[in-house]
């Protein structure tokens, strides 16, 4: 019911109804703490407007109900601690799937675009080093790596495939984006400087609407260019075939 | 109840002291009402200049729910005057988006720092905490005239830097590093300025009203004697006395990475527009988050600890009964002023924030919302057994207790980092902290006004029009921001300068999901028609306020309201020293209803008889 | 009407109000320092292996002005103390030396900017690095459009080496003490006279060369401020401010505790930025 | 009676000046065993870290302790100023631990 009530947006991602799950146990707690007291409130102050009692009851409540109410908020709010918030979110910032299993792909965000850098072939990215940064190489992409040669870039879609443990490795070339992919419950601020892991595995193949969720200039309403396309297995080996056709894409990183 | 009426007063000391005391001379205009050290009339100061801030802030967002709702089209009626004001930002009446993140990031400051915190804390306080503790004034008067100058000129900078080319600063209110820096104009570096003027002034009035809680209680007025609303200043002033520095610093060093080209917030390989910024690099954009938060969250508390003791006064006085669980009420608030320095992170969940690291933060967030949860709890029960009279500050005062609930009750969805994942950022955040802060603490503060004009003036304000303000007001706050929540949870992001248009579902791209339906994205229309109707129903509020003082109903007595506490045992209004006799304390703050007493109140002042 | 407890304590907490007034600002002192402090720690933990420079300060300077303020806390105190034993006379000279030492600080700070002012690094398009102080510029100089022109040459006294780094980007932050390392041997100081036209950048090692120095002029921009501010004070309550010792001893003797307590927190601050700066 | 209180409070009066000598002297040899500390190059960081900063809380101590007469202040300040260094503690250590915990930077 609170499900329906909260009218949840659809889920696209493993860990994604685990988000659902915790959002509609809080919003149960909320709801019944905000309908008891409403209905305490509202009798009350009926029962004791000033027309009718005409004195007031110098000590007025009497007893130990409202200390074993915050008591059981309290419960309540470390179960959902302990039990969900803690465990989940670890689950999601720390175990990392086995980068064999996975598809890693380097999110860069700028002023106002998302480039996605795929490794290639050899499942490498290659070299960096800071003394190669410059205008056209923001992350210092030893280009004469062989690695680095067969990256593939795109800009504002991310290809992903069904049911496969996906790693991105998220930053920024400018000011600071959020990656944010509502059926995916997968939000991640872009910071210059950082390089952020987040990993999520989709399961509906769709293409998805990617949200740049944090201020990010003039530009931050019309950042929606982005999506992330799911396609079966098939059809992102396909997709990455044509990509990386005639040894690897000039990859220009712009 | 009115120990002398101040006239008498004043003739009294004409003859009794001869030409070396200088106080009692006639201190002329600019030293009576302008450069005054008095407590009182830097109150009303205060009060004036932060409501008029207030609905400034409240215009600018006007303007943008306008282009929220119509993105594009031309602002009426100020949509010219915009242009003619402002330049390019504003070309044709239409608001760019630089225009609508400057707005924005004005909307948040001007709410913030000079509106609810001056007004609730600086206005509220400076006039009521040396009256509610028997104190003839602050304990350093000069340094609060300082202090409110000092705000003024923070306040006036902030709207002057409006007019400079580009225009006020489009950081957002957090003014997040790197892009707040990054922005080419000029903007940032004024609103840095102006915020340094504004924390000095909250330092030194802090510093004042500590001291003076310590140090200036009348005889008898013991630490559990004192007024919930007293105890909820002296908390705030705590929190602006040790959480605003590391603001100040934070902003010396945006500063410096503004003009002096530094690096503080800013990581080496930094690119603006495809170019590698000339810069040294090094710094961290985490830093300014840090150190922003670290003020900012424990800066909530004070927009709503002043505000829950204005609250817990006008209840008790209202409901005729003590309220309940006084103790608990002192020390749950002692306790959210101590840990809202520890919970600060909560903001930042999404930066990459590790597991060990956010469970510190969301558990101290979950204990934090513990204390409030007994704060309002004991709200609540006070009201329990009472004879509850309906006045307009009563009505505001109610209406808070489920307002709070509400935004209070939709920040443990935000506190769980798991859940935040899907709401950070989201319209959800803005429909809970507007609902503390404008249902929430822009009532109490509404409340506070009504309550407390007869004293401040010897009128009261007309019933009728409060009591229509408050009703239109109540509903349209809930129809502008309860749908917000629905927006968030459907993925709507907040700080959009076409209100989410971009990300609506077209028939372009009807195959991509996860895209905004018609129907949320058009509720703006409705939210922004709650905001403009808002407005119209400040204007019973406005005329109230300005015609009362002329015109309002003289009360005939100090205590209109029957109250218990110190700051209606004095002549109205209160003259300078504030209490014609030497004033000594015997009760606890709320003897209402008293068995056995001949009245239903029995004042602080009043010996107990044995 | 009367403040009460502006001159004598309250009974119950024993202070009178600009003693815990003054403590109260301290305590938000410490919050700003702090910050900056704790600002300081995360720049430097953060730092890029390298880029952090050692030994850029001049340590001797350094010592001499703790010293300098030293004496000043101890005389600030003693001056007190004479006021307390009714001795304004002494106090008068005793304190002459606080506010004497407080102005030797500024000078030998002065001295200490002004020596990082005039500090460059100089990038040569074919990649050489020059770091050292100046000694002239010569020629050019003019101001075409509103703008002042380069001057033709720069000379700086100082020691030369070849780019090790790879990149002019890295090369902004190229420590004398790394380089040395790398080549093994101490490098010659001499003098260099280097057209402008060759140069690719030049800075000075003002607060936007790199995090470390941002960190040391905001600190001690910050702290000299205290300094300078605090000397104002106690100067003002030294000089004309003294005409209360005549109407109010006991409220002078206050203020003089009060201005003491301050100018002792800035001393205390000095205690922990020296080591930081200068020595770690 | 009150002429041998006066003699007292001249007695301690001379004691405090005593006083504040001793802790300007220790001050000034805080100050070069710091500096020679330093000069002598100790075998790691940390112990160049450690010694520097012990040396400088206790020089810190004494300029709070005696020069400030913290060592005999009233319970009000102490409260205040604990408060004061909880918070100071918190806000450092808390923003050290969190960024040294995640993000890693771009380049390593
Ligand atoms: C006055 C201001 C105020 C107050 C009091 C609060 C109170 C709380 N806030 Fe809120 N918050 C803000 C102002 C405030 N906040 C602002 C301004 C922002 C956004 C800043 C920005 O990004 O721009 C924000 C953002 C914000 C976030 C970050 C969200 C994000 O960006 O992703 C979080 C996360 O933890 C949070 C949590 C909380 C919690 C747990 C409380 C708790 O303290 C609440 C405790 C209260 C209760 C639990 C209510 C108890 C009530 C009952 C038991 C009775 C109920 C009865 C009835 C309803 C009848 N807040
Ligand atoms: C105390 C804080 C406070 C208050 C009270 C308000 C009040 C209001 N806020 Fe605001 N708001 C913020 C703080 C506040 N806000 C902040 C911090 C942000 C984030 C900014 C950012 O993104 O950086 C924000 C953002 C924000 C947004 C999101 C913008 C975006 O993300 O793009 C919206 C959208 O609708 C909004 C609307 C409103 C509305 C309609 C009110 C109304 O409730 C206003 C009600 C006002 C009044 C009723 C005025 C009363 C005064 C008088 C009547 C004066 C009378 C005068 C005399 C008698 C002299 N606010
Ligand atoms: Cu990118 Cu907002
Ligand atoms: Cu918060």
């Amino acid at each position: 019911m609170m499900h329906k009530l909260l009218n949840l947006p659809l889920v696209a991602s493993e860990h994604g109804k685990d988000v659902d799950q915790l959002m509609v146990l809080v919003h149960w707690l909320m709801f019944l703490l905000f309908v008891g007291w409403s209905i305490f409130f509202v009798y009350t102050l009926v029962r004791f407007r000033s027309t009718v009692a005409k004195k007031a009851d110098h000590f007025g409540v009497r007893g130990h109900a409202s200390t074993w109410l915050e008591v059981g908020v309290a419960s309540f709010e470390a179960v959902l601690l302990i039990g969900f918030a803690v465990p989940l979110w670890a689950k999601v910032v720390d175990d990392f799937p086995a980068e064999k299993d996975a598809l890693i792909v380097r999110v860069v965000a700028e002023q106002f675009g998302w480039n996605f850098i795929y490794p290639g072939a050899d499942g490498k990215f290659g070299k960096q080093d800071l003394g190669l940064v410059a205008a056209d190489n923001p992350f210092g992409f030893d280009k004469t790596d062989p690695a680095t040669r067969d990256n593939v870039q795109t800009l504002n879609e991310l290809h992903v495939p069904v049911g496969k443990p996906i790693i991105l490795n998220l930053s920024s070339k400018d000011v600071i984006h959020s990656f944010k992919v509502v059926p995916l419950r997968v939000t991640q601020d872009c910071i210059p400087g950082l390089n952020i892991p987040t990993h999520f595995v989709p399961n509906k193949e769709g293409k998805y609407q990617v949200i740049c969720a944090q201020l990010c200039g003039n530009g931050h309403a019309a950042m929606a260019a982005g999506v992330v396309v799911v396609d079966s297995q098939q059809v992102y080996d396909q997709w990455m075939t044509s990509k990386s056709a005639g040894g690897g894409a000039a990859t220009s990183f712009e | 109840m009115s120990l002398h009426a101040p006239e008498h007063k004043h003739s009294e000391h004409a003859h009794g002291h001869g030409e070396g005391d200088p106080h009692h001379h006639d201190p002329g205009f600019w030293r009576g009402y302008v450069f005054s050290t008095d407590h009182k009339v830097i109150g009303i100061q205060y009060g004036v200049s932060s409501l008029l801030f207030l609905l400034f802030g409240f215009g600018l967002m006007l303007a943008m729910r306008w282009q929220i709702a119509y993105p594009g089209k031309p602002i009426p009626i100020i949509g010219g005057f915009l242009e003619a004001a402002l330049g390019p930002v504003a070309a044709g009446g239409v608001m760019t988006p630089d225009l609508y993140n400057a707005f924005g990031a004005m909307h948040g400051t001007i709410m913030v720092f000079l509106g609810v915190v001056p007004l609730g804390f600086a206005a509220f306080g400076n006039y009521l905490v040396p009256l509610q503790i028997g104190a003839p004034d602050m304990a350093f008067p000069r340094i609060n005239m300082a202090s409110f100058w000092s705000f003024l000129l923070g306040g006036v900078i902030m709207l002057v830097s409006f007019f400079i080319p580009g225009g006020a600063a489009q950081g957002g209110w957090t003014s997040y590093s790197p892009l707040a820096t990054m922005i080419p104009t000029n903007g940032q570096t004024w609103w840095i300025i102006a915020m340094v003027l504004i924390i000095t002034s909250s330092l030194l009035g802090s510093v004042n009203f500590i001291a003076t809680v310590i140090q200036l209680r009348a005889p008898g007025m013991t630490w559990m004697r004192m007024p919930f609303f007293t105890w909820a200043q002296f908390v705030t002033a705590f929190i602006l006395l040790l959480a605003f520095p590391p603001l100040e610093a934070a902003a010396v060093m945006q500063l410096a990475d503004k003009v002096l080209h530094t690096s503080f917030y800013l990581p080496t390989g930094l690119m603006a527009g495809g170019n590698l910024v000339d810069i040294s690099g090094g710094g961290s954009p985490l830093l300014w988050q840090h150190l922003f938060w670290f003020l900012a969250h424990p800066e909530v508390y004070v927009l709503i600890l002043p505000a829950m003791g204005i609250v817990s006064e006008i209840i008790a006085n209202n409901s005729r009964k003590p309220v309940f669980g006084y103790r608990s009420l002192v020390y749950s608030a002692l306790a959210v002023g101590f840990i809202s320095f520890i919970v600060w992170a909560h903001h930042m969940y999404l930066t990459g924030m590790g597991t060990k690291i956010s469970t510190f933060f969301q558990t101290t967030t979950m204990i934090i919302s513990i204390p409030s949860v007994i704060i309002l709890t004991c709200l609540f029960l006070s009201l329990w057994g009472g004879s509850i009279r309906f006045n307009t500050a009563m009505l505001f005062s109610l209406a808070f207790l489920p307002m709070f609930g509400i935004g209070g009750l939709t920040g443990l969805p935000l506190g769980f980092n798991f859940s935040d994942i899907h709401l950070h950022d989201s319209y959800y955040v803005i429909a809970h902290f507007h609902y503390v802060v404008a249902p929430g603490s822009i009532f109490a503060l509404f409340a506070g006004v009504y309550h407390w004009y007869p004293k401040m003036t010897g009128r009261r304000m007309n019933e009728l029009l409060g009591k229509l303000h408050f009703g239109t007001s109540f509903v349209f706050m809930n129809l502008l921001f309860f749908p917000m929540f629905v927006q968030g949870i459907a993925g709507m992001s907040r700080r959009m300068s076409d209100g989410g248009a971009s990300y609506m579902v077209t028939e372009a791209t009807a195959d991509v999901i996860g895209r905004l339906s018609k129907a949320i994205i058009d509720a703006n229309i409705g939210i922004s028609t709650a905001a403009f109707l808002l407005g119209l129903a400040q204007v019973p509020f406005i005329i109230n306020f300005f015609y009362s003082i002329f015109a309002g109903e003289k009360v005939n007595s100090d205590n209109p309201w029957e109250a218990t506490t110190l700051e209606w045992q004095t002549p109205t209004p209160p003259p300078h020293g504030n209490f014609a006799t030497a004033i000594k304390v015997y009760r606890g703050p709320y003897d209402y209803s008293l068995p056995g007493a001949a009245r239903d109140f029995v004042p602080q002042n009043e010996p107990v008889r044995s | 009407m009367e403040i009460p407890f502006t001159t004598l304590p309250r009974r119950d907490t024993g202070l009178y109000n600009a003693k815990l007034g003054i403590w109260l600002f301290l305590a938000s002192e410490v919050m700003l320092f702090g910050a900056l402090f704790s600002s300081y720690i995360l720049l430097r933990v953060g730092a890029m292996p390298g880029a952090w420079p050692h030994g850029i300060l001049n340590v001797p300077v350094g010592t001499v002005n703790t010293l300098v303020l030293i004496c000043s806390s101890v005389t600030v105190v003693l001056g007190w103390a004479a006021l307390k034993a009714n001795d304004f006379a002494k106090y008068r000279k005793i304190q002459l030396v606080t506010i004497a030492c407080a102005g030797m600080f500024v000078c030998i700070k002065s001295y200490e900017y002004y020596d990082k002012f005039t500090h460059y690094e100089v990038v040569m398009k074919d990649g050489r690095v020059i770091d050292g102080h100046l000694v002239a510029k010569e020629g050019g100089g003019g101001v075409v459009d509103g703008r002042r022109q380069p001057p033709e040459f720069i000379v700086l006294h100082g020691v030369e080496f070849a780019a090790e780094l790879k990149a002019a980007g890295m090369a902004k932050v190229p420590l004398i003490e790394r380089l040395e390392k790398q080549s093994g041997h101490h490098l010659e100081h001499k003098e260099f006279r280097i057209p402008w036209a060759e140069t690719k950048r030049v800075q000075n090692y003002g607060p936007w060369h790199n995090t470390y120095l941002a960190i040391y002029f905001t600190l001690t921009g910050l702290h000299a401020l205290h300094v300078i501010g605090g000397a104002l004070v106690i100067g003002w309550i030294w000089g004309p401010g003294a005409a209360m010792w005549k109407t109010d001893p006991e409220r002078y003797t206050n203020r003089v505790e009060v201005s003491g307590l301050f100018w002792h927190f800035v001393d205390l601050v000095w205690i922990f930025l020296f080591p930081i700066l200068y020595l770690l | 009676m009150s002429s041998n209180k006066a003699h007292s409070s001249h007695d301690h009066h001379q004691k405090g000046i005593k006083i504040y000598i001793l802790v300007f002297l220790a001050l000034i040899v805080g100050t070069i065993i710091t500096v020679l500390a330093w000069k002598i190059h100790l075998p790691t960081i940390f112990l160049t870290v450690l010694v520097a900063l012990v040396i400088a809380s206790v020089k810190a101590s004494l300029v709070a302790g005696w020069f400030m007469h913290l060592a005999s202040e009233q319970r009000m300040i102490y409260a205040i100023l604990g408060f004061t260094a909880f918070f100071f503690l918190g806000m450092m250590f808390l923003t050290v631990w969190a960024m040294s915990d995640v993000p890693k930077p771009i380049f390593p």
